[in-house]
């Protein structure tokens, strides 16, 4: 099999799987589907890791064109694919959890009567995320980009019986279309700038002073912001979570929202290039880590929790991304799909196991019914709270170095973001696992671990989320960096202009002493705080303290949105409608016709029907015409 | 060898009068054998169509040229020929027209004048698009207008006559001033009058300043009533909405295009100095326009004013993209004007299947189809998508190439402009969320999926949409040498200017 | 020898005083008589010229004009009685149904 | 000048027929005379002389629209078969009728003050007559006393201003008064150059009076009234051959025997066609009777028809030619439609169109065509009318007086529509319609598509 | 003298047709327009129209006038309370008239070039029947239609047809309802 066809094949097998599913789902079984689901992303993972290990091997980047899509004048958009270390790494990330998902997805899903469709829906998600990342211009990066908003809109309104899921479906995809916007516009420019949009083509073009491009970053970034949920566009993210849990572990955690991420480190050369939109990716990157970190110390949804916290770690790779260290954030973007997609998983299989209960309040003392997942889990929050040997502790510290050189106060705030993580991170964890349980006998009764295609997808994504780090074990430990070599020949031209400092060994040392001293300080005050005090958060209704109160209402902002967007746009559509349309415009028109009529009466009137009066007209025109011969 | 020439001189003619003739066929007989033959006879349209396409040399201009002196005295031939803009137009004609025809096969309530109707529509529908003579283009474009206003005015809904009058009158305005320009136009022609396209152009370029304006004023009044432009889009809603269901595939998918054909043929190579100088303002008209109607269809509470105000935002788009002047606009125009054809097609045909079986159009009042007409709801979706202009739709091409244009002719303007894909996703999301997902209700509980006829009818238009939303590149390449020659004169007229 | 601006000036002042009678007059009858008097204001004329000018066709349109006249008179007494037996007014301002 | 014979032959044969009971024979002879004055025409195209010592010239101009009167009076008396059938005044009606024809002819062809006088007089005594010979009505006889009263009077005008003219030129020869007065008269040339300002003020008066029979506003307030109120037949009569009538003789006078003076007529005829677009399609608007709509239509037509003329004079004859035919064949066919509805429904309001296409599609289709005709929308004959005239106007220069007529065409449209929108709405009755009127509706109907297909047919001017 | 005579004429004529205009009885009305005809036949003799004056007289005075009385008779209308218009409309007319008289007297002067030419006997029964017969012989022919159009016209116009009774029926209630 050539390796063109296997670059095909790679989006074309979910694609097929797709429809495959979609054109039957009404003839075949569950078992098919779900079988059909899985090969197809599975086939395209092992396919995924050969192109890899040749790329490994030393190969070039593979570019694969098949067939021009659109061509308007000295406009083309080839439909083209490249898989380079950058995509290739997203590839066995989408295809990899993205497999473990649908697995997962067969036990979590079974009982579910819509589960053809929703394999269907997943497999189109895979197709579109991976056209996503190995689309060759931008163009064809916008329909992966669009594509997963799509799923991710099917996705989270997949229970399309409850329209408040359908609520939260469609804010995601308008919240998404924003950013849209400003990515087909930044595309646009790029097109008119450089006069193409084709990677390969563009950013040799791309130069120190080139027009537009603070412009153009600034509107990518977007883009960025709507599909990776960072301020101000992040308020979807946690309503997605009305989707079942595998989606909200495949799209909105491990994949989907890291487009953004992908997506700047992709253009690095242009952000590179622009150090006003830099100084922006590293503002949001920071304003997002921490502030969706407060949110989440107060939320008692397990998978708002979660989705907060996600929002947070995008945060923090956009950090990452704003201080120009790309390979570190997606490394953390890799080791984030790992341990994300294991948390959601596991919180699934809580969820699971408790009848869809979600609220925290009635969960605890879990540990001994469901041990697999708890275990897991374990290792998942230890892996986010950035706890030595875990994958989050390498790719968390990384950034928080790079942070460090490119400025203080920046690392500060990180680092700040990543304490609050451990801290909502345990709360999570000591409130659903330990300390009595406050689940109703009733659900205890039923209580049981999920069943092997649950729990092994599991048990994978813990050995990842474990070992993860591994592959970017910094110089200091001795490692080799791995994943920054693998993928420097993306970054190379961003590195020459960026300015090099290195740390110093001790500093590193320094800076991961203190990080790791304060997260363990502050897992010992949530220890405290809900082992020893078994505090439990205020049920709903309760009084809170001021503070409290606006974090848990999420500081207000979508009540915000609603009043300073949402309202006044309806408002708009009923002042045009009403006011501009109907007694306006509409208005006008028909008061041509209606005088038209008045003044048809009044030259009515003028024929009497009095012959005397029609003479008298005749002889007033006589005079006049005769008396026209005075002027003529 | 020979005859096969001729046939293909012949097949603009074919075109025109194939379904004429029909026409008066189906009115010399019964009421029941009318719909069949009316489809077959669409349909051998659009083989006809096809044959045409197949033979198409998309890189030569004008073809299947067919040119008769008809009214010698004043310098009127029935002059008729296919560029690929004009073989683009109709191909949609000839591709929708049986579905229309299809849609109305569960009813047998409508006699044989009503097909008869449909076929007249269809013969100067593609006469307006085929026309190379100004008068005969008038002509068609004024016999375009009789038959939809006797559909709407004898099987439409309540109110119908006031609003088909308004209709009327509102179009006919435009035309008469149309005709004004053009017999100006022809009175400034070079040596014995004539309405021969070029001749018309050749006058329309040397004229002065004023007098361009004044041409370019009267014929774009016209065509902006018909797509409709803001602010003169009034009747449009009113119109779609009592139309019979037909008489809105027909207005809306095809008859629109008219009034952006009529801007890319008739206007932006007539009167080029006066686009230049007015362009400016009809192109923020229309944008206007595209938020404008895009802000009311998020507050309707009828499922078909929300889709006529839908259309005023796409046509808006298409209006202005055409105006940039750019190939990019120019073949954005084009293609969106295929796909908004196929797409809105669909939407009002949902409309109206949804509305036969429930007899209502008020989205308030639906909701929860999904849960029982699967086929319905998912060919909604996927024509929804293309109405919001995703990728791999046929809706995302026009789209993208329409705001590239308007991006590289103003920022701002663009910007603006794509807000539409913002407002789109707003009130067409919000139009699914409340009609199809959700409980079922006592009034949606009962519907029944599609049937087979209008499968026939929606399984192909969701199949278009997909496919050239994948492969336009064809149908791109049909239209670029005219939009190209088209275009040609301003690159001219800003070389002469250096 | 009379002046012909003289003749001008009569029949034009008889003109207008038929005028001034169709106008002024309801009664059917005495707007006839009128306009009667309008057309011998124009035979007048007719004649003047045709001396003037020393040309009898003038006084050979005036045979054919009074040939009118009597004609007319006589069809438009005749729609007169009509009119009366219906409403019994000569009044011209009575028939008004007509209108609008 | 055959066919002025055989018309008037006709007029007297059916006054014989009645003293010697062949009244079953009029109506053939009267269809057979038509045609055959008609055919007479045609034999004569080629022959284009004067008769009579100059008194008729029979140009093409002229044979034209007398084939066109005989055409149309040809189809008139198809229709209207009716109105002269089982009638005691069969004879007297019918030769009157024929005497409008022969005067409507003489109207055509004079070249002479004299014939253009007695043609006028001929035609309106026997129309006074004709609009009130439907005597049980009183509507008939207030409009034959209403045009009579006003004829009359107008007539006086017409006189004033022949014998102005005359005194001016000492003829009563079109010929000689086109070819005496060679100065072309300037405001400051009262009598200085031979020019005496009354011959001015005569074609001013001339003017009047025959404005007053083609019902140019102000001097149109009869119309209306009389179209309204006299027999539908008659009406019809009135809207079409004394139309054309009274145009081509208007167009005789201005642009053939005192052409000189177009120039500074023309403002005039434009201010007239101006007040008469405007005030006749704005009545029409507000009227509830189709006849009366139609009616105030006629005199709208009237404007279109003077935009033609003002423009280009003599040169308009051919467009006037094509107008007045193809107003006149919509106009017959909207008549025959109203005469239908009326004998069926006692009167012609715009409700007794109603639900027509469901009940009587040919009749509908019939209406619709003669006023998409009349609206002017193409294909039909009426567009072309009305595209003819605006080229004319607009190759003159004229452009905003082609705006305007547009705009009020417009306004037409809103007022034709009316009846067309009854129709189609509600449920309607059905009505009889004789095998006769069938074949008549179906030819007239072909006769308003062919000549707007094909309209060089009738161009023959 | 003859200048002397016109004046005289003139005077009379004007005098009588605005006593034509303003008398209240019809009958009145009628008997002025006749002494106007009168005066008028006067300037015809002056204006060498010896024929013209006679036939004048025949056809107007003789004919005309009194089928105008015969129809007043006829329809016994010789009262003087006929209605009147109002005074605003006779003020308006009056205005109107005169407004028309002024504008045509004004624009009608200029005449005076016009040179009588010497001959004198074109009036004569023998010249204009020259005339009349040779060049005005179709215009002659014709008016033998007229008057046969206004023959038969009169005859069905006057002609009490038996089915006229009526539809319109009492026509003094249908009078007072126009009222």
């Amino acid at each position: 099999m050539s390796v063109n066809t296997m670059i095909l094949f790679i989006p074309l097998l979910p694609l097929l799987g797709f429809t495959l599913i979609a054109l039957t789902q009404r003839r075949i079984t569950r078992g098919t589907a779900a079988w059909v689901g899985c090969t197809t992303v599975f086939v395209s993972f092992i396919f995924s890791i050969i192109l890899f290990v040749k790329l490994l091997n030393g190969a070039e980047p593979f570019t694969a064109s098949f067939f021009t899509w659109i061509s308007a004048g000295n406009f083309k958009s080839d439909f083209s694919l490249l898989v380079d270390p950058l995509s290739s790494l997203m590839l066995l990330i989408i295809t990899g959890v993205g497999f473990l998902i649908h697995v997962y997805s067969v036990g979590y899903m079974w009982e579910d009567e819509g589960v053809n469709r929703f394999f269907s829906y997943l497999n189109l998600f895979v197709f579109f995320m991976l056209m996503l990342v190995m689309g060759s211009n931008y163009l064809l990066m916008y329909v992966g980009w669009e594509g997963v908003g799509l799923c991710s809109y099917l996705l989270i309104g997949f229970w399309f019986k409850n329209q408040s899921y359908n609520d939260a479906a469609n804010k995601a995809f308008i919240m998404n279309r924003v950013g849209d916007l400003g990515l087909i516009l930044g595309v646009i420019l790029i097109f008119i700038n450089f006069g193409s949009i084709s990677y390969a083509e563009v950013f040799p073009k791309v130069t120190e002073g080139s027009t537009a491009l603070t412009l153009i970053t600034i509107l990518l970034f977007v883009g960025a912001m709507g599909k990776s949920a960072q301020i101000p566009l992040y308020t979807w993210l946690p309503d997605a979570m009305a989707g079942p849990t595998p989606v909200s572990a495949l799209i909105h955690a491990a994949t989907m929202v890291t487009a953004g991420v992908y997506m700047v480190a992709r253009n690095n050369i242009l952000y590179s290039l622009s150090p006003v939109s830099m100084e922006l990716v590293l503002i949001i990157g920071l304003a997002t880590a921490l502030f969706a970190a407060t949110i989440a110390l107060a939320q008692n949804d397990i998978k708002k929790v979660l989705a907060y916290s996600t929002v947070s770690q995008l945060g923090l790779m956009f950090v990452a991304l704003g201080v120009g260290a790309y390979a570190s954030g997606i490394f953390h973007m890799a080791t984030h799909a790992f341990f994300k997609a294991l948390l959601f998983l596991g919180a699934g299989s809580v969820i699971h196991a408790l009848h869809h209960e979600q609220d925290i309040r009635q969960m605890g003392g879990l540990k001994k019914y469901i041990p697999v997942t708890f275990f897991t889990f374990l290792i998942g929050v230890l892996a986010i709270s950035g706890i030595p040997p875990f994958a989050g502790f390498f790719s968390k510290d990384d950034i928080l170095a790079k942070a460090f050189e490119h400025n203080q106060v920046a690392w500060a705030i990180a680092a700040l973001a990543s304490l609050l993580t451990s801290f909502y991170m345990f709360r999570l964890l000591f409130l659903t696992f330990y300390g009595k349980t406050r689940a109703s006998e009733h659900t205890l009764h039923h209580v049981h671990e999920s069943p092997a295609s649950m729990t092994l997808p599991l048990i994978v994504l813990a050995v990842l989320s474990t070992i993860g780090g591994l592959m970017g074990v910094p110089e200091l430990f001795g490692g080799g960096n791995w994943i920054a070599k693998f993928t420097a020949p993306v970054f190379a031209r961003s590195h020459k202009l960026l300015p090099e400092h290195q740390l110093s060994h001790s500093t590193e040392y320094i800076l991961m002493g203190l990080i790791i001293t304060f997260t363990l300080v502050v897992i010992g005050m949530a220890y405290r705080r809900y082992i020893s005090q078994a505090h439990v958060p205020a049920s709903e209704g309760a009084t809170l303290s001021p503070l409290h109160k606006t974090i848990y209402h999420k500081y207000y902002v979508d009540e915000i949105y609603n009043a300073i967007i949402v309202k006044p746009l309806y408002a708009i559509g009923k002042l045009f409608d009403i006011v501009i349309e109907k007694s306006g415009i509409d208005r006008l028109v028909n008061l041509v016709s209606e005088s038209l009529n008045d003044w048809s009466v009044l030259s009515a009137r003028l024929q009497t029907g009095h012959v005397g009066f029609y003479i008298f007209i005749m002889v007033i025109g006589v005079v006049l015409v005769v008396a026209y011969s005075f002027f003529r | 060898m020979w005859l096969i020439r001729f046939l293909d001189n012949m097949l603009t003619v074919a075109l025109i009068i194939v379904p004429i003739a029909a026409a008066v066929l189906i009115m010399a007989l019964s009421r029941q054998v009318a719909k069949n033959i009316a489809l077959f006879a669409t349909l051998a349209e659009l083989v006809i169509s096809l044959v045409a396409l197949y033979q198409f040399n998309s890189a030569m201009g004008t073809q299947y040229v067919f040119t008769k002196s008809w009214i010698s005295s004043l310098g009127i031939a029935f002059s008729v020929g296919m560029d690929g803009i004009s073989l683009l137009l109709v191909l949609l004609t000839t591709v929708l027209m049986p579905g229309i025809i299809l849609s109305t096969f569960n009813d047998n309530s409508k006699p044989a004048s009503f097909y008869s109707l449909m076929l007249l529509m269809q013969g100067a529908l593609v006469g307006v698009f085929v026309a190379q003579d100004g008068f005969l283009f008038y002509l068609f474009w004024e016999i375009a207008l009789i038959p939809i206003y006797f559909i709407c005015l004898n099987w439409g809904g309540e109110n119908r006559g006031k609003i088909t009058l308004k209709f009327f009158i509102y179009t006919l305005t435009g035309s008469l001033l149309m005709l004004v320009a053009l017999i100006f136009l022809y009175s400034k022609t070079p040596g014995t009058h004539t309405f021969a396209l070029s001749a018309l152009y050749e006058a329309g370029r040397s004229l002065d300043l004023p007098h361009q304006t004044f041409v370019f004023a009267c014929m774009f009044l016209a065509f902006a009533i018909k797509m409709p432009v803001f602010p003169l889009h009034t009747w449009q809603p009113d119109t779609y909405t009592v139309a019979p269901v037909q008489g809105t595939l027909l207005l809306s998918a095809i008859m629109l295009k008219m009034g952006v054909y009529g801007v890319i043929r008739w206007l932006i190579p007539m009167v080029p100095l006066a686009v230049k100088e007015w362009g400016m303002t009809a192109l923020i008209l229309s944008v206007i326009g595209i938020i404008y109607a895009s802000c009311i269809a998020i507050v309707q509470k009828d499922f078909k004013r929300l889709i006529a105000y839908s259309s005023i935002a796409h046509v808006g788009l298409i209006s202005a993209g055409t105006l940039t002047l750019t190939t990019i606009g120019l073949q954005g125009a084009m293609i969106q004007m295929i796909s908004h054809g196929v797409v809105v097609f669909g939407l009002f045909y949902i409309v109206e299947i949804v509305f036969a079986r429930t007899q209502t159009r008020e989205i308030g009042r639906l909701g929860g189809i999904r849960n029982v007409a699967p086929a319905l709801s998912t060919s909604f979706f996927i024509i929804l998508l293309s109405s919001v202009a995703l990728p791999f739709t046929s809706g995302f091409v026009g789209e993208f190439l329409l705001i590239n244009s308007l991006v590289q002719y103003q920022l701002w303007v663009g910007g603006i402009a794509g807000l539409t894909i913002i407002l789109g996703a707003v009130y067409m999301f919000r139009t699914f969320q409340k009609t199809m997902s959700g409980e079922t209700n006592t009034l949606t509980s009962q519907i029944t999926d599609l049937a087979t006829h209008e499968k026939l009818v929606l399984y192909p238009i969701v199949l278009l949409i997909l496919l050239l939303g994948v492969f336009p590149k064809p149908l791109l390449d049909i239209s670029a040498t005219a939009v190209n020659n088209l275009l040609s004169i301003y690159s001219d007229l800003s070389a002469s200017v250096k | 020898m009379i002046p012909i601006d003289n003749y001008i000036w009569l029949s034009t002042v008889l003109f207008s005083i038929g005028v001034l009678g169709v106008l002024y007059r309801r009664n059917a009858i005495i707007i006839f008589a009128c306009i009667e008097l309008m057309l011998n204001a124009v035979n007048l004329l007719m004649v003047s010229f045709s001396n003037t000018l020393n040309d009898s066709r003038g006084q050979v349109f005036v045979f054919f004009i009074m040939a009118v006249a009597a004609a007319e008179v006589a069809v438009g007494l005749a729609i007169l009685v009509m009119m009366y037996r219906k409403t019994k007014s000569v009044d011209i301002d009575i028939l008004n149904r007509l209108k609008g | 000048m055959n066919a002025l014979y055989v018309i008037c032959g006709i007029g007297i044969f059916a006054l014989l027929a009645e003293i010697f009971s062949l009244k079953k024979w009029i109506s053939y002879v009267a269809l057979l005379g038509l045609a055959a004055a008609a055919a007479l025409i045609i034999a004569d195209w080629r022959s284009i002389s004067y008769y009579f010592h100059g008194m008729m010239y029979f140009d093409r101009v002229a044979l034209a629209f007398s084939g066109l009167i005989l055409v149309v009076s040809f189809f008139w008396y198809w229709m209207s078969s009716d109105f002269f059938k089982g009638d005691e005044h069969v004879a007297d009606k019918s030769s009157l009728t024929f005497f409008v024809v022969a005067g409507a002819i003489m109207m055509v062809a004079f070249n002479n003050m004299a014939i253009l006088f007695l043609g006028i007089e001929i035609l309106s005594i026997s129309l006074y007559v004709l609009a009130g010979s439907n005597k049980q009505n009183l509507f008939s006889t207030e409009a034959s006393f209403k045009y009579f009263l006003m004829g009359s009077f107008a007539t006086g005008f017409l006189l004033f201003g022949i014998a102005l003219v005359y005194g001016a030129t000492g003829s009563f020869n079109i010929t000689v008064i086109s070819n005496n007065t060679t100065p072309v008269l300037s405001s400051a040339a009262i009598g200085t150059q031979g020019i005496p300002r009354f011959y001015f003020i005569g074609m001013l008066l001339m003017m009047v009076g025959l404005a007053f029979k083609i019902s140019a506003v102000p001097f149109h307030q009869w119309a209306p009234d009389v179209y309204d109120g006299a027999p539908t037949p008659i009406s019809s009569f009135m809207l079409t051959v004394v139309k054309i009538a009274a145009f081509s003789a208007f167009i005789k006078i201005f642009a053939v025997c005192f052409y000189r003076y177009q120039p500074t007529l023309q403002m005039l005829e434009q201010g007239l066609m101006v007040l008469t677009l405007v005030v006749a399609n704005v009545a029409a608007v507000a009227q509830t009777s189709v006849k009366r709509m139609l009616a105030f239509s006629g005199v709208s037509q009237v404007g279109y028809l003077l935009l033609a003329f003002s423009s280009d004079g003599a040169k308009s004859a051919g467009v006037v030619f094509y107008y007045l035919a193809a107003y006149s064949a919509a106009t017959l066919l909207a008549f025959t439609v109203i005469k239908i509805v009326e004998s069926a429904t006692g009167d012609s309001s715009v409700d007794k169109f109603r639900g027509l296409f469901k009940s009587n599609p040919l009749v509908a289709v019939a209406m619709a065509i003669a006023l998409f005709s009349l609206a002017g929308i193409p294909p039909l004959a009426g567009f072309f009318g009305k595209y003819l005239v605006f080229t004319l106007a607009l190759s003159n220069g004229f452009l905003v007086l082609t705006v305007l007529a547009v705009i009020t065409s417009l306004v037409g449209v809103y007022y034709y529509f009316k009846p067309l929108i009854a129709m189609t709405q509600g449920e309607g009755k059905i009505l009889l319609v004789s095998v006769s009127d069938r074949y008549l509706l179906l030819i007239l109907i072909a006769i308003n598509l062919l000549m707007g297909i094909f309209p060089d047919i009738v161009r023959v001017i | 003298m003859t200048l002397y005579l016109f004046y005289f004429l003139s005077f009379v004529a004007i005098l009588s047709a605005l006593l034509v205009v303003f008398s209240k009885s019809p009958i009145h009305s009628i008997l002025y327009l006749i002494i106007t005809f009168f005066s008028i036949a006067g300037h015809y003799v002056l204006q060498n129209a010896q024929f013209l004056a006679a036939v004048h007289i025949i056809v107007y005075a003789g004919a005309i006038m009194v089928l105008f009385l015969y129809v007043i008779m006829l329809l016994n209308l010789n009262k003087e309370t006929e209605p009147h218009k109002t005074s605003l409309a006779k003020i308006a007319a009056v205005i109107c008239a005169g407004s028309m008289m002024v504008v045509l007297v004004a624009s009608l002067k200029g005449a005076s070039y016009l040179m009588a030419k010497p001959g004198g006997d074109i009036g004569l029964v023998k010249n204009l029947g020259k005339v009349l017969f040779d060049e005005f012989l179709l215009p002659f022919e014709l008016s033998s239609i007229l008057l046969l159009a206004a023959m038969v016209g009169v005859v069905m116009v006057g002609k009490q047809d038996q089915r006229t009774q009526i539809l319109t029926n009492t026509p003094s209630t249908e009078a007072n309802k126009i009222e």
